[in-house]
Formats: C-alpha cells, structure tokens, sequence
C-alpha cells in the first residue's frame, strides 16, 4: 500500500476532499492524524479579495511533491501517511487552496510532520498565486525565490526556521 | 539550438500566452538563457523588471537547474518566478 | 456568532464527525484550518488492543473544554474558531477518540492554537481510558494527575514543554 | 453531613456501581473527605492502593478543589484518578 499520496486539482475537475485526505491517511497502527486546511480568505494585506488564481508548473509541481513526501518519511521513520493536494486554477472565497494530512502512530510527529510537509509546499513547490481585488485589479503575490536552492534543499534545511531573509527577499515586486 | 521556454507567474503578465521560443548556442548553460531572456524582455515586454527575472530560477520538467547547467538537449524550460503556493 | 463549540459524544448517541468540525470553524477571514484527530489504535505497549473504553466526568469536563477555548481565544487575540470534540464510551479499533479543529487567519496560529488545545485537552480534562487486550486483559491507563494543579493552571502554564515530571508521575499503577 | 461521591477511572474497579457514601462532619474540607475514602478503601477494596488515591483530585461539578477547600453543601463530589483523555 502506498504510502503517501500527492494531487493536483484542477478546479475545473472537482475539489479537494479533506474527508478523503483523512481517510487515506488513516490506518490502524496510527492514533494521530494533523491535517491542515488553506483556504481563500477575503482580506489579504487590507484588500478585500474576490478570488485567487493559482498558476502552477504541474510535472514539477508533483515531482516536487513526491520529493517532500519522501523526506518526510526518511524523517520519520517510514512511520507514516501522507497526503499532499493542492488546487489549480480560479478559486472564491473560502475555497480550498491547499489541503495536507498526516497519519502517524502519535500525536507529536503527527503534527511535526504535517507542519513541515506544509511549509516545504510552501516555500518551493512551483505554484504562482494571483489575487483578485474587489475593484477589479489582480497582482502575483510576492515570495520565495528558488534561486538560492532546489526545493529539497529547502524541506531539509529550514523548513521550520524559515526567516524570510536574504535568499526570499519579499520586496516590491508586483 | 531553440529552447522553449514556458512562463508561469508573473510572467504571464508579460506574455499572455505564457511561452517564449528563444534561438541559443548549442551546450548553452541556464545564466546564458538567463541573459537571453533579460534581453528578450527588454525588447519586448514594457512592463518587464530585470529585478524579477535575478530572482527567478530555471527548470526542466523534474528539477530546477543552476546558473551553471547545460540547458537539456529537448530545449524544454521553464522560468520560476518566486513561489507563493498555498 | 460562538467562537468556539465543545462536545462530548457517547458513542451510543453518534460518532465524532470531522466535517462538522472542520465547518464550524471556516471562516471568510480565515486562510488556516489545522485539525487534529485522535483514533483507537491495534498496539499499545507492545500488546494487541481490541478496544477502548472512556469514562469521562461529563460537566466537568465540558467546563473545562470551555476555560481551554477561553484560554486559546485570549491567547490568540479573538481571531479564533475552535472545536473540542471527545467521545465516551466503548470503542473500536479505529474509532475517534477526540477531534479538535482551530481556524485562524494564518497557518502558524493555527498550528499552535490546535496543538495548544490537544494538549490542554489531554493533559486537564476529567477522561480515563480503560484499554482492552486481545487477551481479554483491560487496564485503566496510568495519567497525568490533576493534584498539583487546576485544569486552567495547567493549560496556561505549561501545555507546550510538559515534562512528565513529579507532578504526573506516571507510575506503577495498574 | 452525607457526602455522595461519584468514581471514575481506576476507581471503578473498586466499586462497580461508582458511587460511594460517606458520612462527614459539617464544615470538612477535601483532605478530610481524602482520609475518609483511604479508610473506605482499606476495609472494603481488597484490590484498593492508597498511591492511586495520593494522586487523585476532588472536584465538584464545575472545578477541582485544592485539599484545603471545604466541600460544598450539597456534598456532591467526584474522585479524579490521573487522567488519560485524548
């Protein structure tokens, strides 16, 4: 049985299903399961938001995926089921962007393993987000360049530490 | 040899339809496309910032590629702009 | 609008039901849902488990839920959903003990304030697991004692960097 | 005055029904009632280990009382083993 499962959903097919997510991740050896949920809110920096789009490199999306979810097994002794989805293409308000699940025997790595598995999509998985603002203007979000590393560099290193410094420089582009 | 280049991101904003053919040396290595797409975007794109481009990285379909990588003989790439997943 | 909503659920009345919980506390304002969800595992110990069987000090425990949530919509300035779930009763291999969702406008809060809870929960509330052994052996499980401090000290005081220490002698007995 | 004390946990395997009655003088606080269910125990639980009840706490419906504090009139109380919820 596999033990992690990764997908992308394009919002034209369907939405991700965090039932689904829990229920792959359940198993009988497991007594912890952390999952998180991102979704679409309506305010972002005082704007008010309508929408967001999510662009996305799909084949190294989901290489990049599998890459984190391998990590994370290393670093939990294989004691563990994944599920990483992320959505694709225009999103409302309190759609889901991001859904993330980890099934572990307790609680403790449940947690650390759902929190590092979330931030390493965060910060290198080749996904662009556009927002659109109630007055009709769109602006690509700011983030994390991966110039300085490849994204299995990144889960490694500091995925927890992560201190928006010089190798992420948010600063004012569009 | 021709590299296309396929934008995400911000890009798209330059260039609509999110991809770029660009004529390079063969064994040409990602700054020279680096450097390719820079003048590209001078030329062509009136809102383009060079700024953007320094930070974003280059990728095949499986791996991003460094400054000093041979660029794939299919000539397929991509240009990351920083990454706001999630 | 309540913020919070706390639950006990005897098992013969119904099954704890993540959905709701994660539904209760979405949020237009809220772009971090975490949750976590406890379940009935087959290996305690080293020894095949069958099933569980809470015992729980109903009102008791729903007075602390509810200093628990308090606490946390304090601790992270109102802008916080919460749902405390736990169930009572006799369960099986895989069944759910306790589900605890927190929905925040951030994914860091989140993380915390679910973590915060799950341990607050786990550590204060008036709930005792009796395992029961393939062996047709059952044991009430050693725990943390409530002598040394009231539920809301606990929470307040040190639900992050619990150290098992002379306060929760967890001893020899049965 | 009568004190009906309601068992849970561990507790349980001493008294199936999990109530027990104890008579108190007025006025006693929860370290009284503590020796009254040790003396219970001792001449009625067979299986009974004072350490359980050493770190057990009292509570009424709505708080746990701190072994100074007195009980409350309508002698309704509670014995918490060490919990293990979750």
């Amino acid at each position: 049985m596999p033990q992690h499962r990764t997908e992308v959903m394009d919002l034209a097919d369907g939405k991700l299903d965090p039932a689904a997510a829990l229920a792959f991740v359940s198993d009988p050896k497991f007594g912890g399961i952390t999952m998180f949920v991102g979704r679409v809110r309506d305010l972002n920096h005082g704007r008010h938001v309508t929408g967001i789009s999510y662009d996305m490199f799909v084949p190294l999306a989901l290489n990049g995926f599998a890459e984190i979810a391998a990590r994370a097994e290393a670093d939990f002794g294989g004691k563990l089921k994944l599920y990483i989805g992320h959505a694709k293409g225009r999103l409302g308000i309190g759609d889901l962007a991001m859904v993330v699940a980890a099934g572990t025997p307790h609680r403790d790595e449940a947690f650390r393993a759902c929190r590092q598995v979330v931030e390493a999509v965060k910060h290198t998985s080749p996904i662009w987000k556009q927002e659109h603002y109630i007055d009709g203007d769109s602006v690509w979000s700011e983030g994390c360049s991966l110039c300085e590393h490849t994204p299995a560099d990144a889960e490694a290193g500091h995925s927890h530490t992560h201190t928006h410094g010089q190798s992420h420089a948010h600063g004012s582009l569009p | 040899m021709k590299v296309e280049l396929s934008l995400f991101g911000a890009f798209r904003q330059y260039q609509p339809s999110a991809q770029l053919t660009l004529e390079l040396a063969d064994g040409a290595c990602v700054a020279d496309l680096r450097d390719a797409v820079d003048a590209h975007g001078k030329a062509h794109w009136p809102a383009f910032q060079s700024a953007l481009l320094a930070r974003s990285a280059f990728a095949s379909d499986t791996r991003v590629l460094r400054d000093g990588e041979v660029l794939p003989t299919d000539g397929k790439m991509a240009v990351l702009p920083p990454v706001s997943g999630g």
